[in-house]
């Protein structure tokens, strides 16, 4: 058990090149309800999985407005989602105060990506325990990015995040070729479809997900219920029964940390 | 009229840079004032920074020795650091960083002059407020006022070193002739790839110019030659 | 790995009995890990290529650059992690843009290779700090000419005519050593290092992988820039098999 | 400020006007601008809409008459406390397009006002909109941030022209009245506007600050909303900018041959 | 293209017309130290936009805007700078032109000048500018205020440049002199049917 040494202190390298701190705040991300992303050239989609940790109390709000061109879906630690976004916030706050004019998502995303970088540098500090969706429109297009712990961010067609995403994942990675060409609307509606494959057989209501949308003529707003309520009853899948269980679940969903003991996985 | 011998010294001046082919020549005169009072009437205005750099000092003397003081020293690091000789083009952004960082409190303008082996001969005026201005030929100091027409006239492109040099001492002693806080010496410099050569050109081996005599001994030199007047029969 | 559970390998501030920093042994590891990252001298100029590893599918191409712009006339490619490597990145255009701003220059490729270096080098004098999991190659043009340098995370830098880092790094620098760089251009240097980047690349093994290039040269103006080859991307890969096979 | 030189501001003229009804409420403003005897441009709007990217239905709008450069810090500085109190709400209480009211924006300006106390805003401005019973409201400051609610105001190089003239004609009660009575005008919309076009001509006749062909802004009442998750209640507004010259024809018998801009 | 030391026109050769980026035109009249900061402020500005490298990049309105605050926070420092300056462009089919003053007025216009320009220059540019003139109506119309001001501007020399600047790209022309006219009979013999002296 000489691995353990090298896993308490974010300034700590393993022998083989790794952070460990920095690998389980990654997995932070893994325990939080799911959230997924998806672009087409015109319109992004967010869409997240609300789970309520009681019967009693309310689900957390995975969803937020950065600016009229911007918003974030996050999974895993909420409290650190929420500094963050209010930071994102502050950025086009600025940005806008100087330039009169939105900031560039892409750039964002970057200064959001070094800012979580120095947790994973300092010995006082810890990575943050969230990733971030970033969706925003501008100048070149509409643009979805996806900011993880580590201080790595990638730019995506679509993807999943949180917990149980394989599945919504592996359903996105099937169908994303076509997403440049979809409208709003066929967006939306394959969001949901993402979104019940994490659901693992739980019924899709508009009460278990929040969806967002931003896009060319449309400033980012969350859809109201209703709207997300007639949708899926058009589209027939609340009532579905269980689907088909998700691919290779358990392994498949977590390749990096155990795997491969000799790579880096803070690449991906 | 009082001298106000308290006063800051203060260089009312003419100094020159002038570029010709493969390199530069500076020139200053000599006289240092206080009030009215002549302080220095051989001093230097054309100071050493690097090796390859010299630079013309005008207005407050303090100020600009400690300028230069700090740009020779920002540049002997500098050249350790890159471990070759800055370059003239440093040596003015340093003088025109620290002239427009301070400018509320300097009165100091400078022309830089130097040779490296990149760009060549290069002048850079950097005069009052802190602006840097790279010129084929400046001038600076209270002279130069006078010499504003005459370089219009004078300036050609590619002279050679003799005529450069030539035409920097003919300007300082027009300047000397007539502006009172100018005199004494002309010191030149001249820089270029074989490196900085000095010259001093004193006080009684300048041109003469309008209104201008010939230097005697004595008025009985001239009553000896014979030349003189018939007394004056009123 | 005698180092392991000996203790002195747990601080970047504690040395081995034998003398050794190990955190910033294993630190040079990640780098070790990463896509192959090579840069070369000809002689007009400095290219840059990176074998970046695509991690899913879903990426969109052209996206998390790993060769970055640190000047007008300087350019830097990261090999290990990509976040650390932006730190140094972020450094390296204020350090070029600190020596302007005071010396009215642009910053001579070598000292922006210095300042680079102390920096990585000052993660390692600290027990609150690690050592950076990147190296990078740094090419710039100055009134000197094309330089080319190499950064590693202990903080020494080196100037090359030609050098790789990451996975493939021994295999890339065999066949650097085979080309004549003193007679080449960097248009003909860009397919040798596209071709490099494609030859160490095993197909079957390795993830998928993006090759991003640039260039600091004449055609460029003396400044960094991206080289995007106008063949699409299919094409540029059978157009270096080509000349792979031939050449094998 | 003698203290340090006159230099730090100029005046760069300028009328702003704004009368609150029952259920409306209008704001107007000219659109010169200029300093001494020399025209800037007169194209300029000296209204703000502080959020109008994000919230279309807005609640309030501030003109401002005064130093160009501080007119536009202020608002720009409004604009981006007003954001950060919409994230807040957004975040906090899960509310959307929940916006801060014409009363609370009013307080922020005299907040934002005085915080600059000895270095002030050389700006002279006037808050209109409608308040959270959906009547007209009109706050009306100085430069240090001492404000009133009022049922009418006006500002700038036109104001004292302007004043007297509205005092007249907008059969306010008196305010030494008691119980005291609200100081909205019994006008109708219709009216309220007709009389805000002729203080202009008028005063474009006099001060040379001022340009005839006011910007417009007006608000009015339309109903009551529920909101989805708070009970609470929620306006919906309409505003619309009436700046077309061609709208009225004032008897002085000329028409100004450039256009007026949109804001 | 003078700059003035007092009443010297000491340096003959200073450009005041700068392209900032691809798209943005920037002119300055005032002090020139200042103005050389403000390139060098830009200069930074620029090369951090453009070494992003993203498809992204600053227009005329944005750098208008970041000028403004750079004045604007300067004359807050009580440490303002001494210029006027003119920003124009073209982005995305969008024409912007707009001014800055020393303590941060600004504005935008279809046309913009600064210090005596606004005096002598703007009547001129309002009686004659309208929305669709061709690029030669537009150098006439300059060529006419610059001449006005050569003669009542002492400040003035006979040396122009002027710059155009399109989605195109930037030209900024050569310096070159206008022709001045003297050819009234009054100036000949000026005092002819008015007796007295100027």
């Amino acid at each position: 058990m000489f691995r353990n040494q090298y896993d308490t202190d974010v300034t700590t390298w393993s022998p083989a090149g790794r952070l460990f701190q920095v690998e389980y705040a990654m997995e932070a991300v893994k325990q939080g309800s799911a959230a997924i992303g998806l672009r087409s050239a015109t319109h992004i989609v967010l869409a997240t999985v609300n789970k309520a940790t009681s019967e009693l109390s309310s689900h957390q709000k995975k969803i937020f407005k950065v600016d009229d061109h911007i918003g974030v879906a996050i999974a895993g630690l909420t409290a650190d989602g929420r500094v963050l976004s209010r930071y994102l916030r502050n950025e086009c706050i600025n940005h806008s105060f100087v330039y009169e004019s939105p900031l560039p998502i892409s750039r964002l995303v970057i200064q959001l990506a070094d800012k979580a970088q120095v947790c994973t540098q300092r010995s006082w500090k810890r990575p943050y325990g969230v990733g971030l969706l970033v969706a925003g429109l501008d100048e070149t297009g509409a643009h979805l990015y996806y900011n993880c712990p580590s201080g790595s961010y990638f730019e995506f067609q679509s993807i999943a995040i949180g917990s149980r995403s394989q599945a919504a994942k592996t359903y996105l990675e099937r169908r994303f070729e076509g997403f440049e060409k979809y409208s709003r609307e066929e967006l939306i509606k394959d969001g949901l479809f993402a979104i019940k494959e994490t659901l693992q057989g739980e019924k899709l209501t508009s009460a278990i997900c929040t969806v967002a949308i931003v896009g060319v003529g449309e400033p980012f707003h969350v859809i109201d219920q209703q709207t997300i309520e007639r949708v899926i009853e058009s589209l027939d899948i609340g009532d579905e029964d269980a689907p088909p269980p998700a691919v290779a679940e358990s392994a498949a969903d977590e390749p990096t940390a155990s795997q491969e003991p000799g790579t880096a996985p803070m690449d991906i | 009229m009082d001298p106000d011998l308290s006063a800051p010294h203060s260089m009312g001046t003419t100094i020159i840079g002038v570029t010709y082919d493969g390199g530069v020549v500076l020139g200053a005169d000599s006289r240092t004032s206080t009030g009215m009072y002549v302080a220095n009437r051989a001093s230097d205005k054309i100071t050493q920074l690097t090796d390859n750099v010299y630079v013309c000092r005008s207005g407050s003397a303090a100020d600009s020795q400690i300028l230069s003081d700090y740009v020779r020293y920002f540049l002997n690091q500098h050249t350790i650091q890159l471990g070759q000789p800055a370059t003239v083009k440093v040596a003015a952004n340093l003088v025109r960083l620290f002239s427009y960082q301070n400018k509320n409190m300097l009165q100091t303008g400078l022309i830089i002059g130097g040779w490296d082996k990149y760009e060549g001969g290069q002048i850079y005026s950097v005069p009052l407020g802190g602006t840097v201005l790279k010129q084929p030929f400046t001038i600076g100091g209270s002279g130069s006022s006078y010499l504003y027409g005459f370089f219009d006239q004078a300036w050609k492109d590619g002279m050679s070193k003799d005529e450069a040099e030539k035409l920097v001492v003919k300007a300082v002693s027009l300047a000397i002739a007539r502006d009172g806080a100018s005199g004494g010496v002309v010191r030149t410099v001249t820089i270029n790839a074989e490196g900085a050569t000095r010259n001093f050109y004193s006080g009684d081996s300048l041109p003469l110019w309008h209104e201008e005599l010939e230097p005697r001994n004595s008025l009985l030199d001239i009553l000896v030659s014979g030349a003189s007047p018939e007394p004056m029969s009123i | 790995m005698s180092s392991i559970g000996t203790g002195y390998d747990l601080s970047v501030t504690t040395f081995s009995p034998d003398g050794r920093v190990f955190q910033i042994e294993y630190a040079a590891k990640a780098v070790d890990n990463s896509g192959t990252v090579v840069g070369i001298k000809c002689k007009d100029g400095i290219v840059l290529g990176v074998e970046k590893l695509i991690p899913s599918k879903m990426l969109l191409a052209g996206s998390n650059r790993r060769i970055h712009s640190v000047h007008k006339h300087a350019g830097m490619a990261v090999a290990g992690l990509a976040a650390d490597g932006r730190q140094i990145v972020a450094r390296a255009k204020s350090e070029a843009t600190n020596y302007e701003r005071i010396y009215g220059e642009p910053i001579p490729v070598k000292e922006l290779a210095d300042r680079v270096a102390s920096y990585v080098h000052l993660c390692t004098l600290y027990w609150w700090l690690r050592p950076f999991g990147c190296g990078v190659i740094l090419g710039g043009y100055d009134r000197d000419g094309p330089q080319l340098y190499m950064i590693e995370p202990s903080g020494v830098s080196y100037r090359y005519f030609g050098t790789a880092i990451g996975k493939g790094r021994q295999a890339a620098k065999t066949e650097i050593e085979k080309l004549k760089l003193s007679d080449m251009t960097c248009k003909q240097g860009i397919i040798e290092v596209a071709k490099i980047i494609y030859g160490i690349h095993d197909e079957a093994k390795d993830k998928a992988f993006e090759l991003e290039l640039s260039w600091i040269c004449e055609d460029s103006n003396r400044q960094h820039q991206k080289v995007i080859f106008k063949h699409n991307k299919t094409l540029l890969i059978l157009f270096v098999w080509k000349e792979i096979n031939t050449l094998f | 400020m003698a203290l340090r030189g006159d230099w730090v501001y100029e005046n760069n003229g300028g009328t702003c006007v704004a009368i609150a009804g029952s259920d409306y409420c209008v704001v107007a403003a000219d659109t010169r601008l200029s300093v001494g005897y020399s025209i800037h441009t007169r194209d300029y709007s000296k209204i703000c809409n502080l959020c109008d990217l994000l919230f279309p239905a807005d609640k309030c709008v501030l003109a401002s008459s005064g130093f160009q450069g501080d007119m536009k810090a202020l608002q720009k500085n409004l604009a981006a406390k007003h954001l950060v109190s919409v994230h807040l709400l957004h975040i906090y209480q899960h509310q959307h397009n929940k916006q801060m009211s014409c009363p609370a924006m009013a307080r922020l300006l005299s907040n934002t006002l005085y915080y600059k106390r000895f270095f002030p805003y050389y700006t002279f401005n006037i808050l209109g909109g409608l308040d959270n019973e959906g009547k007209g409201c009109v706050y009306t400051y100085d430069a240090v941030g001492s404000y009133e609610r009022v049922g009418y105001s006006c500002q700038g190089t036109g104001g004292a022209l302007i004043m007297p003239v509205l005092d007249n004609q907008l059969k306010s009660p008196s305010p030494l009245l008691l119980p005291a009575r609200d100081a909205v005008t019994p006008l109708s919309e219709s009216e309220a506007v007709d009389l805000v076009k002729d203080v202009f001509a008028s005063a474009t006749e006099r001060d040379i600050y001022t340009v005839r062909f006011p910007i417009f802004f007006f608000f009015q009442f339309l109903a009551f909303c529920e909101s989805d998750i708070f009970p609470t209640q929620q306006h919906a507004y309409s505003s619309r900018v009436l700046n077309d010259p061609n709208e009225y024809d004032p008897l002085i018998g000329f028409r100004l041959s450039y256009r007026i801009m949109h804001k | 293209m003078a700059g003035s030391y007092g009443s010297t026109l000491r340096y003959k050769n200073v450009e005041r017309i700068k392209s900032i980026g691809k798209h943005t035109l920037l002119g300055a009249s005032g002090e020139v130290s200042d103005f050389q900061e403000i390139l060098r402020y830009l200069d930074e500005l620029i090369i951090y936009d453009d070494m992003w490298d993203d498809g992204n990049s600053l227009g005329p309105k944005e750098v208008h805007n970041y000028l403004t605050r750079v004045m604007y926070n300067r004359r807050n420092k009580f440490d303002p700078l001494f210029n006027s300056l003119v920003v124009g462009g073209v982005k995305n089919g969008q024409k912007y032109l707009g001014m800055v003053g020393m303590i941060g007025t600004h504005y935008e216009d279809n046309h913009v000048a600064t210090g005596f320009g606004n005096h002598l220059a703007r009547p001129l540019m309002r009686a004659e500018w309208h929305e669709d003139m061709s690029f030669e109506e537009a150098v006439k119309l300059l060529e006419k205020c610059l001449l006005v001001l050569l003669y009542r501007d002492r400040s003035a020399i006979n040396k122009f440049q002027i710059a155009k600047i399109t989605e195109v790209g930037v030209t900024i022309s050569e310096p070159y002199a206008l022709k001045t006219f003297w050819g009234f009979l009054a100036f000949q013999n000026p005092t002819k049917g008015a007796e007295g002296s100027w």
